[in-house]
């Protein structure tokens, strides 16, 4: 039997003024295995760690077992003391008796029992413990980021600033996400493209990025460090090389059809940059709305191009890249309007969602920055906004708060009363809420300065009546019904998860909400990590946001793979699961339950009876495993089990402890 | 005795709880008869909350005995039927709440397995207040405090666990 | 919603056409070996591994041949030669399972697949006078109390894994599963029913004959005979047969195919499926698996739903 | 299924009865008319609406509760035409999951037990079924050309939506649909669902004249000639309060207001007579023969 030595941490008084130490001492003398057992004041201090160094060595100890707080706190201190001693860290146990026993339990008696029995558990354990070794895995330093809008290009410019590749996919055709989609932005009113296109520029331009647009992530393989990812570049039907960006194929294509960019509110071309000051500046080809795509006749285009840049022959080309991390900046989408059959979103023209309205009020927009109303093009004399359209209403919307929509409504209403002087604005809300640098503020002089009239309640209908839509809601702070007679309706869609959302989560293999927004690994702690190691998370991919919080979490996750990328080199954890490749009938019933995809079909061959067969059998990525053990249980045979947690170290404790209730039994 | 069990009985030192009633050990008073129930308990959420309820200083009784476990899909529900027939008068598995796992699913597996296991115990005869899964934060030290609590009164009144053969 | 188990009157010429079958398949080089039953001593049919066009001609097809096939696979896992097997409706379950727990490659099989519309149980039948035993074999009219429990509620009469059909496949009317010795022994107070179970688990002699014989029970190395850890306790005692019909009832929970065969063999009449049983039963209510004897690309157990009923409802 | 005649569990309720009589009579003569049988359910009692879910929430489910057992005895989906009972149904037959004692006490009450496995529906569920609509399609011979009529589904029909699961409890397309396809013209109009104020029609009359004048009122004003209702409290409600609706906006209205099922069972061309369009306050007929449709 392996020599265990025990050491019993008094921790000043914490445990020794509650718990029996000398008399626990006394008893775990006898327990088998036992050769050593000792009280420390302060185990934890130096010459707490010195002693049980010293009495490694002196007495050929073997194992360790240090009965004193909880192991959360203090495992990886003594697990380095047996590491400086020569013994592998992992041959230690930690008994908690100050957190679980003599801090809970004033009664010193049944302390001392309690704090034995967990002695005991932790010796009969320890003797269970096998030697564990931590592994290292090198690490690619090249960053994958996905989505190029404002997340996505602040992660990206951090990272190739801190001197590492970085590949940045987007699936539109250029970069620039919602943002440039933006007029103003709160609390400043600053030009939202003005601070936004120079550092598109910067991204188009830095020597360590490679841009991908009017491209998508297909498939990603591997774990952190190594990841080999496939990106689909799909056909622009232009040759970006040639193409000098000049417009006239726009210019002179004869399609006309909604503009995503302006939601709906312009139009655009077949062939198409979305916004003048895109980045790339070369168009692309939309086939499905593309004349020659669809009758074979047209080509004007291609007869305009003085580049001979145009390739209606272009196929999709799959990129493989291997990187070592990746950050996930996908954006959202906007929750559905209609769904409010009451509002008339849709079917009455002149009730339009915010998105729709900052493309009204830009003076890059198709109105050129007038507001005009979309059914007779004439500027509204009154205008209702309308909050929480989908967020806080689990009726129909989703639950959450976006988070955003009070703060940019405000800045609609000021800015339609800065431009339209003899108008009227109207904020139906159900809370104001600003929580943010100077926002409170904003929303101040939205009231007192440019008279923006604040309604609270949710308006229950929206009609129309003549030219004029009717707003009714009850005023809950008055406690009447309210009916507004307005020009125009705003409304404030909830953010919620692109479309695909979820396909992309399963894509990467991170977890996601009941929503959709991929899971950060900690809501306070671990904002930026998923729980997936190497892959992290920037903007409202992970949840609805402003701007700055979005840039912080993005320059995060930025900081985050830099510091990742400062090794050549990290180590592993050698607690993770592990598979008896003679035992496991390669069932493989553990792989749907793993959460981090690192359990993968594995063909062993071997010799039965002088014949050489090979069988598949259950195979852990020590990558992606991260140890939580759900494959052990999922395993009829008991091939999968969790090293620091087998089954025999479980079964042991629990019978130790049982066993030892009993002494006289048999 | 299990042949299992990886020491001769003779060996071990007398005198824990849940001992009394069946044979007190020599020189001692009869104490009143304390059930012993096993814990298991996930590291990140249940077992620190635990830690929350030691470092508040929450008194609570004496009688959980904590097995440590990364997550409660861990459990496999053999161990908890292997404690009940080993003599534990209750189980107790503890993790982090449905959703709020630290490694994202653990808990949703393992909520599946102990529902049947729930109805299996009870199928067996084994009451099922002598059974139970709570769901304990990392803050939530009071919960925990209270689950405890619980359970030991109910256990106590429900008195030892009737023993099934001749394992125990 | 019971079902009514028939005789296959056409039993014989389904016999001939197996043989012909199989002894083509052999004859032609299509298969090494052919899995089929044939006739035991007592005249009940036991399994048969044919390897030859002319042991082909030993194979037998009849109201007794309720042994499923499947698990012999396991002994021809070795080697890459083609097997082949027979099966019929609830066999073919059993199959499934082995090929679902990837225990077997599929395209070293050929199935040939026999429409069933009921099998009798050799215990039962055995129990009958000489007359009465040839008058059922013969020409029946049949005592549906003849008919293996598994019959009385089977919706799956064609096999779901075949390559080849020896006759037409029969009409199917689906309907939900239901246990009433499971509701029967969840309405006796709990101390009667540990009572009850008590005395079932002191007359298991530990034979592992439902183990060996259960489709779903089919690891390399049985937990079971694991040293280390010891799952299962040496010594014979009520609570470690009741540890040893738990562990194979929840390996097997989700994964049963509820064919009764480990209660079939049971050394000591045990009705084991009132283990099985409760699982499938409570599978169904608490997640919703209307079926869940059907083997599934994903298990009860492997998948989860976040609207899972709550654990910690119980106080 | 497509090939069997569909049988429904007909349970007209009291209105039908009484006041609604030509909502009864045009439903089965639609159902006639297209081949889907009705059958009433036998000792069929009150559904219990209005009064008796305000008083004791046991017997506002044992009322409609006894209805469905003896549907269930049929084996038959039940139709309910009258958006009360329907909701009344609907609402027993959630509470019953809710509440199991309930169906231990109605049990014991009737010596019946409550399965909950028959489906109820209301009457645009059944025309929008698909192939009800068909054979409604196939079966207009005298389509409502020209007739312009605004569809009003009230608010009982589509609320709460939890329960009646059935169209867009905002913007409500049913009707329209069938309006569509017997040929007359469907008017879109801000008050679909909005309520008509019936249950306040004795103690606050004041309120309701608003209200119903509100509805009626809109439908006009988007140009249409007549409503069309599926409530009997709704068609009461609007038919009787347009004369002082009227006089209190200053304008005329005078819109008739039809059951779907009397616009229905004219373009499938049954007899004026037979669907009760003589019992309207607002002159149901003239309107129609104006128009030449009858």
């Amino acid at each position: 039997m392996k020599r265990v030595g025990v050491f019993l941490c008094w921790c000043g008084s914490n445990i020794a003024a509650t718990v029996d130490v000398g008399k626990v001492a006394e008893r775990v003398r006898l327990l088998p295995g036992v050769v050593h057992v000792e009280e420390n004041k302060y185990t934890c201090s130096e010459p707490g760690q010195a002693s049980i160094i010293k009495a490694i060595k002196e007495h050929g100890l073997e194992r360790v077992v240090v009965a004193a707080c909880s192991p959360r706190l203090h495992e990886p201190t003594f697990r380095r003391t047996l590491e400086t001693a020569g013994l592998n860290p992992y041959f230690l146990e930690m008994a908690n008796v100050r957190e679980h026993c003599s801090w809970v339990h004033p009664d010193r008696e049944k302390a001392t029992d309690k704090a034995f029995d967990l002695v005991r558990m932790a010796v009969a354990r320890v003797l269970k413990n096998e030697p564990l070794a931590r592994g290292s895995i090198t690490i690619e330093k090249r960053a994958l980021v996905l989505g190029g809008g404002i997340a996505g290009i602040q992660a990206a410019l951090d990272i190739a600033d801190a001197g590492h590749e970085v590949i940045l996919v987007e699936r539109e055709p250029t970069i620039g996400g919602r943002m440039a989609q933006l007029d103003k932005t709160f609390p400043t009113l600053d030009c939202s493209s003005c601070i936004l296109t120079p550092k598109m520029v910067d991204a188009a331009k830095h020597p360590k990025i490679t841009l991908y647009t009017y491209s998508e992530l297909e498939k990603v393989e591997g774990y952190i460090g190594n990841f080999h990812v496939t990106v689909r570049k799909r056909a622009r039907s232009v040759d970006e090389t040639l193409c000098t960006g000049c417009g006239l194929c726009q210019t002179k294509c004869p399609t006309k059809v909604p503009s995503e960019f302006d939601v709906g509110t312009g139009l655009r071309k077949a062939i198409y940059t979305p916004f003048p000051q895109a980045v790339p500046n070369k168009p692309v080809i939309d086939r499905e709305n593309c004349t020659y795509y669809k009758t074979g006749k047209c080509r004007v285009c291609e007869r305009v191009c003085e580049a001979k840049a145009i390739r209606f022959d272009q196929e999709d080309v799959l990129v493989e890249e291997r990187v070592g991390a990746i950050v996930v900046a996908t954006g959202f989408d906007l929750f559905d309007c209609s769904v409010y059959g009451e509002y008339g979103y849709g079917l009455y023209p002149d009730v339009i969602d915010a998105l729709q309205f900052e493309r009204l009020i830009n003076a890059s927009g198709p109105t050129e920055g007038k507001i005009k109303r979309p059914s007779d093009h004439e500027i509204p004399r009154s205008v209702a906004f309308v909050l929480c359209v989908g967020s806080r209403d689990e009726q129909k919307g989703v639950s959450y708060c976006s988070r955003a929509c009070c703060m940019y409504s405000v800045k609609h209403a000021t800015q339609y009363m800065d431009k339209v002087k003899d108008g009227r604005a109207y904020v139906f809300y159900m809370d104001i809420r600003t929580p943010g640098k100077a926002y409170e503020e904003f929303y101040k002089r939205s009231s007192v300065e440019y008279g923006v009239q604040f309604i609270r309640g949710r308006p229950s209908k929206i009609y129309q009546k003549g030219d004029k839509l009717i707003v009714k809601a009850e005023d809950t702070l008055l406690g009447r019904p309210v009916e507004a007679e307005v020009e125009m309706v705003v409304l404030a869609p909830a953010m919620v998860p692109k479309r695909d959302a979820a396909r992309t989560a399963q894509t990467l293999g991170v977890s996601y909400d009941g929503f959709g927004f991929l899971n950060e690994a900690h809501p306070k702690l671990r904002p930026v990590e998923t729980n997936t190691a190497g892959i992290y998370l920037a903007g409202v991919c992970q949840g609805p946001k402003d701007i700055p919080d979005t840039v912080a979490q993005a320059s995060a996750a930025g900081a985050k793979v830099a510091a990742l990328f400062s090794r050549d080199e990290m180590a592993t954890e050698p607690m993770i699961a592990r598979v008896d490749e003679a035992l496991c009938s390669g069932c493989l019933w553990c792989k749907p339950v793993c959460p981090y995809k690192a359990i993968e079909a594995r063909t062993v061959t071997e010799k039965v009876h002088g014949r050489t067969v090979s069988r598949e059998v259950a195979s852990v990525n020590a990558g992606l495993c991260q140890g939580c053990g759900a494959c052990t249980v999922a395993c009829r045979d008991g091939a999968m089990n969790l090293q620091g947690f087998t089954n025999e170290q479980v079964i042991t404790a629990v019978d130790e402890l049982l066993a030892g209730l009993r002494p006289a039994c048999s | 005795m299990a042949e299992s069990a990886a020491t001769p009985a003779e060996s071990r030192p007398p005198g824990t709880a849940g001992t009394a009633v069946e044979k007190p050990p020599a020189g001692e008073e009869t104490r009143e008869w304390e059930p012993v129930i096993v814990g298991f308990l996930c590291n990140w959420c249940s077992y620190a909350g635990a830690d929350s309820a030691g470092t508040a200083r929450m008194v609570h009784p004496t009688n959980v005995r904590i097995v440590r476990v990364p997550c409660s899909g861990r459990v496999n529900p053999r161990f908890v039927l292997r404690a009940f027939q080993r003599g534990a008068d209750g189980v107790l598995i503890s993790g982090c709440h449905p959703g709020d796992c630290h490694y994202s699913t653990g808990n949703f597996y393992a909520r599946r397995r102990l529902l049947l296991l729930k109805g299996y115990l009870e199928y067996l005869g084994i009451d099922p207040r002598r059974f139970r899964t709570h769901w304990v934060s990392a803050s939530e030290g009071q919960k925990w405090a209270e689950v405890v609590r619980s359970m030991c009164e109910e256990v106590k009144a429900l008195g030892p666990a009737p023993s099934l053969g001749n394992l125990v | 919603m019971p079902n009514n188990p028939t005789l296959d009157k056409n039993m014989t010429e389904t016999e001939t056409a197996l043989r012909r079958e199989a002894a083509r398949l052999l004859s032609q080089g299509e298969v090494a070996v052919f899995l089929g039953h044939e006739e035991g001593w007592d005249g009940v049919p036991v399994p048969f591994a044919a390897s030859t066009a002319a042991e082909a001609g030993r194979l037998v097809w009849n109201p007794l041949s309720a042994p499923h096939l499947a698990k012999y696979l396991l002994d021809r896992l070795e080697g890459d030669e083609k097997v082949g097997i027979v099966v019929n409706g609830c066999g073919s379950l059993a199959l499934d399972r082995i090929l679902k727990d990837r225990r077997f490659p599929r395209e070293r099989l050929h199935v040939v697949g026999i429409p069933c519309s009921g099998m009798l149980d050799p215990a039962r039948v055995a129990a009958l006078s000489d007359e009465e035993r040839e008058r059922v074999l013969k020409d029946g009219p049949v005592d549906p109390g003849l008919f293996l429990d598994r019959c009385s509620w089977c919706d799956v009469p064609n096999p779901v894994v075949s390559d080849t059909l020896l006759s037409e496949p029969l009409p199917v009317v689906r309907h939900r599963p239901e246990y009433p010795r499971v509701a029967e022994l969840e309405a006796m107070d709990r101390e009667e029913r540990a009572e009850y179970l008590r005395g079932l688990y002191e007359r298991c002699i530990r034979c592992f004959a439902c183990r060996n014989v259960c489709p779903a029970c089919n690891c390399r190395e049985c937990c079971l005979d694991q040293w280390e850890p010891l799952w299962l306790g040496r010594a014979t005692s009520p609570a470690e047969q009741q540890m040893f019909h738990f562990i194979r009832a929840f390996d097997v929970a989700g994964r049963c195919i509820r064919c009764g065969e480990c209660e079939r063999v049971c050394s000591v009449g045990l009705p084991l499926m009132e283990l099985n049983d409760k699982f499938l039963k409570d599978i169904t209510e608490l997640f919703g698996v209307e079926r869940p004897h059907i083997p599934a690309d994903v298990e009860p157990l492997g998948c989860f739903e976040p609207g899972d009923p709550d654990l910690e409802d119980h106080g | 299924m497509t090939d069997e005649t569909l049988r429904f569990a007909y349970y007209p309720g009291c209105s039908l009865n009484s006041t609604a009589k030509e909502y009864d009579l045009s439903t089965r003569a639609v159902a006639r008319a297209i081949g889907v049988e009705l059958v009433e359910v036998p000792d069929w009692n009150c559904c219990g609406a209005s009064s008796a879910h305000t008083v004791d929430p046991f017997l506002a489910f044992a009322l409609p509760a006894r209805v469905l057992v003896q549907a269930e005895e049929m084996g038959l989906d039940v139709l309910a035409p009258c958006a009360a009972c329907y909701g009344r149904l609907v609402a027993a037959r959630a509470e019953a999951a809710r509440h199991p004692d309930y169906a231990r006490r109605l049990e014991k009450a009737t010596g019946r037990r409550f399965r909950g496995t028959a489906r109820i529906l209301n009457v645009l569920e059944l025309l929008g079924d698909e192939r009800v609509a068909a054979a409604v399609a196939g079966a207009v011979t005298r389509p409502l050309e020209g007739l312009k009529v605004a569809p009003y589904y009230g608010c009982l029909l589509v609320r709460p939506p939890k329960l009646t699961r059935f169209d867009d409890p905002e913007r409500p397309v049913t009707m329209d649909r069938v309006l569509q396809a017997i040929g007359a013209t469907p008017v879109d109009h801000p008050f679909q669902t909005e309520c008509c104020g019936a249950s306040l029609g004795i103690s606050r009359t004041d309120l309701v004249v608003e209200l119903a004048g509100r509805i009626v009122g809109a439908a006009k004003l988007a140009g249409a000639e007549a409503v069309a209702v599926t409530c009997p409290l709704c068609q009461t409600n609007l038919d009787s309060r347009q004369e002082a609706a009227a006089a209190r906006l200053g304008e005329g209205l005078g819109l008739p207001v039809y059951y779907i099922t009397q616009l229905v069972g004219l373009a499938l061309g049954v007899p004026p007579a037979r669907l009760g369009l003589r019992r309207h306050l607002v002159d149901g007929l003239g309107l129609l023969r104006q128009k030449k449709l009858a």
